[in-house]
């Protein structure tokens, strides 16, 4: 039913589009970075489309999209990142980020699409357009990295300032931690011998139970 | 003696709960564990490092607020024991009098009420 | 009594031990055998006495995150009634709480949060790990979480459960005031951390040892 | 001193409103009003709200990293603890994503079974939501009602699916539990109790005096300012735009049920309350007619390169074994695709942004908790207000922390 969207956008922005498809009945087109801005301010003011709810602004990594291994997690490696950039070719476009946008009115949805190259990963950012996209890039830019050019406030959203890198990239490893506050450190003791952070292999009678930074007279 | 024994049980009252909060208080301050430290002197804001100072002024209405609460509950603690004597003051002739004395009382409490309800104190808008 | 508690080791094979504060024979717990022998009598009986108040009457700080905070208000809910146990109290200001629960999961950016509230409460204080997140990090292995809050602050009670029900909550509560009621609770300690800085006056009070009345008045 | 040497007596120097400096509060992560998730930073002058700085992300626990490294199954106890007070709506929410990605339907019972779930566990959000607002407002009573409640439809929730709060009760292909024998008449038997409690939080709240003039008239919204903020639900359908995904895009059974979307007028605190009490009785008429249209059959499909085989077969033939086998550790095969499905969470539209590159686990799950814009309106809603306002406007967003942070 939304097909017409996409025609509506090729007609509208011939050289904008760079491809479409339709996939499951979710319409996407994917637009070159130039000019988002102008393919998403015509979908929202424009009264025959009039996408006025922005509901998302997902970013997704395609660096192990192709060579992901399969298996459960009990495969995963678990310290190891999952992709060694040293090792294994660059993936060209890395990342893409794509808008979820809907009409309340007309009950039909689009989502456009941008791909990004992993040396150049900016975006301009649609703030003005939308005041919901203000959370939303800053949440896609703490878990992607991806730069919102013009937005009024890019920092963190969901991790702390101190945190050094983007978590939702392939290459970040699941368990690669930061510590706020000097953690205390002391074998996995639920997990037994696996690799846990205060390395493998420890008897568990030599665990202890979390009393270890506990100096005696305050317990006595 | 025996005008003050209906007094008895009052003293007997006021003997228990001195005794109770002294207990209370020296009890706690003696029998609690107490360790001093760095962080404990500073204010608690929820769990976060205390921003901006906490001595910034206020303003002004908040303290009138409090002036005319005082002023109109000091009235009301003069009109209990009144309103509980009249019965016997009327007994000994004196009602009348005693009526009109509380309500000059009121009077002038009254005027200071208009004035300042026209002064503009009581609009209390944010 | 329960079933659950640790085996007793004899303390010196047969021979009779010594007599026991309160509860019958096979309810030492081990930690403290040893230690009730060399605590002279009159000690003794403070301890348990406040022991024993200090078990029934827990204000605790709910320090509520996550999932675990559903369970918790069904804890303190008419049905499972916490106040049953002198628990029911909660208090918002860790000056005035004994017990820090952590509902929740801890994740990193939270923890500097909750060592401050830890360390802003004051004595006696105690900590129950309430769910799974907050004994051992739950099944949130990653980046985010902290595998549990033991690795920030001392943990008490760990209560397991994702989230527990109601009752394993009661559960460690009554655990929690088992080892209260054994715990040794000394009347008049007092310690000074090197870092405070007090002002003149506090130092010249506590220092020097004055009259019961100076002490009072605290000149 | 003037120059004539008397000193400027100002008539009105007396009245000049003395400078005053705002205060910044901060109402930390860990306060009982806020969820014990977001950091407010409130800056006050007097007791008006001069300026709000939220600060999330005290609840991030990486849901969508551990979700790419779990498989398409284990994802599922992940997606209760998003919005943990309805936690079967989020799991119908994500395995209809992984269905619509197969392109596979589940059984006709298990479409019954899971609105029925999910109008229980919306009642439950409710409920919640609605003691939350009594009680932070200082109306305990209301609270103990609303919990006593939740109890009885959590006691059959837990007789349904094996736990109280984090279920995980829908599969691919329909779902993990049928009803058990007598379960119904339990059912029928508390719902009139449950709507009974809920009475009783309506008459102590809706007209009281007190509770009216605390909610209504504040953290007032306009219809389309909403959508521009990106609002769905509740809070939106407050403001009187009405968008209900299961009433405009019908999932599900959806379509074969009968029920109204309340809207408010004013989209401000007090509406967005009402609202809830008034889609607490139109689930209990979804529920009802859930129960009678329930059709006889299997709860989950057969087909095993996809749903769990039956233990009889696991354990009975060496094809129940290899299927369960590959299922398990190698994770369903789900095509390779992108797809965004969206679902009525009990907050406002619940989406799941979902792209498999055809292995055993997702590739990357991004959710939309309906949460997330909702509160980065917060600061729009409480600017001017009295800092005694900003408790219940922020109880009437419903905010979860699981949902907003993940």
């Amino acid at each position: 039913m939304s097909q017409a969207l996409i025609d509506l956008v090729r007609e509208k922005f011939p050289e904008a589009v760079v491809s479409s498809h339709s996939h499951r009945g979710d319409e996407v087109v994917t637009v070159r970075r130039e000019n988002l801005v102008e393919v998403i301010g015509f979908l929202r003011n424009d009264p025959q489309t009039d996408l006025k709810l922005l509901r998302q602004i997902a970013g997704v990594d395609l660096l192990t999209y192709k060579t992901e291994m399969t298996g459960g997690a009990a495969l995963a490696s678990i310290e190891a990142p999952a992709y060694d950039m040293q090792r294994k070719p660059r993936v060209e476009p890395r990342y893409y980020v794509s808008y979820n946008l809907y009409s309340i009115t007309k009950h039909h949805s689009l989502r456009v699409r941008v791909e990004l190259r992993s040396d150049d990963v900016k975006v301009p950012s649609i703030t003005s357009l939308y005041r919901t996209a203000d959370w939303w890039e800053r949440y896609v830019y703490d878990m992607f990295g991806v730069e919102f050019t013009g937005h009024p406030n890019l920092t963190r959203i969901l991790m702390y300032p101190e945190f050094q890198g983007f978590p939702l990239r392939k290459d970040y490893p699941v368990r690669k931690r930061q510590p706020l506050v000097p953690e205390l450190d002391f074998p996995d003791l639920v997990r037994g011998p696996g690799p846990g952070p205060g390395g493998a292999g420890v008897p568990m009678s030599q665990t202890h139970v979390g009393r270890q930074n506990v100096d005696p007279s305050t317990y006595d | 003696m025996d005008y003050l024994s209906p007094y008895i049980p009052i003293l007997v009252l006021l003997l228990i709960t001195g005794v109770l909060c002294t207990a209370i208080g020296v009890l706690a301050t003696v029998l609690g564990p107490k360790r001093i430290t760095a962080i404990k002197e500073t204010a608690f804001e929820c769990g976060s490092p205390t921003t901006g100072d906490p001595h910034a002024r206020h303003s002004v209405k908040f303290y009138l607020v409090a002036l005319l609460f005082i002023v109109f509950d000091i009235e009301s603690v003069f009109i209990y024991p009144w309103g509980a004597l009249l019965r016997d003051l009327h007994g000994e002739g004196l009602g009348w009098f005693a009526y009109f004395e509380m309500l000059s009382f009121m009077a002038t409490l009254a005027l200071g009420l208009v004035y300042v309800w026209r002064k503009g104190a009581l609009e209390f808008n944010l | 009594m329960s079933d659950h508690r640790l085996p007793v080791l004899k303390p010196e094979g047969n021979v009779p031990e010594s007599p026991r504060i309160g509860g019958d024979e096979n309810t030492i717990p081990v930690l403290a055998t040893r230690l009730e022998e060399s605590i002279g009598f009159f000690e003794k009986n403070l301890s348990n006495a406040l022991g024993w108040a200090r078990k029934n009457s827990i204000f605790q700080y709910p320090f509520v995150t996550a999932c675990c905070g559903m369970e918790y208000m069904s804890a303190m809910a008419g049905r499972y009634d916490i106040a049953r146990f002198g628990a029911e109290f909660p208090r918002f200001s860790p000056r005035q709480a004994d017990l820090l629960m952590i509902v929740g999961t801890i994740n990193v950016k939270q923890t500097p949060v909750l060592k401050r509230v830890y360390d802003q409460m004051t004595e006696p204080k105690w900590v129950m790990a309430f769910g799974v997140c907050a004994s051992s990090g739950g099944f949130y292995d990653n980046y985010a979480t902290v595998q549990g809050a033991d690795r920030v602050i001392p943990v008490d009670v760990y209560v397991p459960g994702c989230p527990p029900r109601p009752e394993q909550v009661l559960d460690g509560l009554k655990i929690l005031q088992d080892k209260i009621q054994h715990q040794r609770h000394r009347a008049m300690s007092k310690e000074v951390a090197p870092d405070v800085h007090l002002d003149v006056a506090a130092q010249r009070r506590l220092q020097k040892n004055r009259s019961f009345l100076g002490k009072l008045l605290g000149k | 001193m003037t120059e004539s040497g008397l000193p400027d007596t100002d008539p009105l120097a007396l009245e000049a409103e003395i400078p005053t400096s705002p205060m910044t509060v901060n109402l930390g992560p860990s306060h009982p009003a806020m969820h014990g998730t977001v950091r407010l930073v409130v800056t006050l002058d007097g007791e008006t709200i001069v300026e709000a700085i939220p600060e999330i992300g005290f609840l991030h626990r990486g849901f969508s990293k551990s979700s790419e490294n779990s498989t398409w199954h284990q994802v599922l106890p992940y997606t209760d603890r998003l919005n943990y007070v309805s936690p079967i709506l989020n799991n119908t929410g994500y395995i209809m994503g992984v269905e619509k990605l197969i392109g596979l339907k589940p059984t006709e019972r298990a479409e019954y079974l899971r609105v029925l779930g999910g109008e229980i566990s919306r009642i439950c959000d409710h409920l919640t939501c609605i003691g939350a607002i009594g009680l932070e407002l200082g109306a305990f009573t209301t609270f103990l009602y609303a919990m006593e409640a939740r109890e009885l439809l959590w006691d059959r929730i837990a007789e349904l699916c094996g736990a109280r709060v984090t279920v995980s009760w829908t599969r691919i292909g329909g779902v993990a539990t049928d009803m058990p024998a007598g379960w119904e008449e339990h059912l029928r038997g508390c719902l009139p109790r449950v709507l009974e409690l809920t009475n009783e939080v309506d008459t102590l709240l809706t007209r009281n005096r007190i509770f009216v003039d605390r909610t209504r008239g504040i953290g007032v919204l306009s219809g389309d300012e909403a959508i521009d903020w990106g609002f769905t639900g509740p809070c939106l359908r407050a403001t009187g735009v009405n968008y209900d995904v299961r009433k405009a895009h019908p999932y599900s059974v959806y379509d074969r049920m009968d029920f109204e979307i309340p809207l408010g007028t004013r989209g401000d605190t007090y509406d967005r309350y009402v609202l809830r009490l008034e889609e607490i009785r139109q689930s209990h008429r979804i529920i009802l007619q859930c129960l009678d249209q329930m059709p006889p059959g299997p709860i989950i499909i057969d087909d095993w390169r996809y749903a769990l085989p039956p233990k009889k077969e696991v354990f009975g033939s060496i094809e129940g074994v290899m299927a369960h086998f590959k299922l398990i550790m190698e994770g369903m095969q789900v095509p390779a695709g992108e797809v965004y499905v969206y679902t009525e969470g009990a907050n406002g539209e619940l989406g799941f942004h979902i792209v498999s590159n055809g292995k055993g686990k997702p590739y990357a799950i991004q959710v939309r908790g309906p949460g997330f814009p909702i509160l980065s309106a917060l600061p729009r809603l409480i600017k001017g207000h009295a800092v005694a306002d900003l408790i219940p406007i922020f109880d009437s967003i419903n905010m979860i922390g699981g949902e907003v942070e993940q």
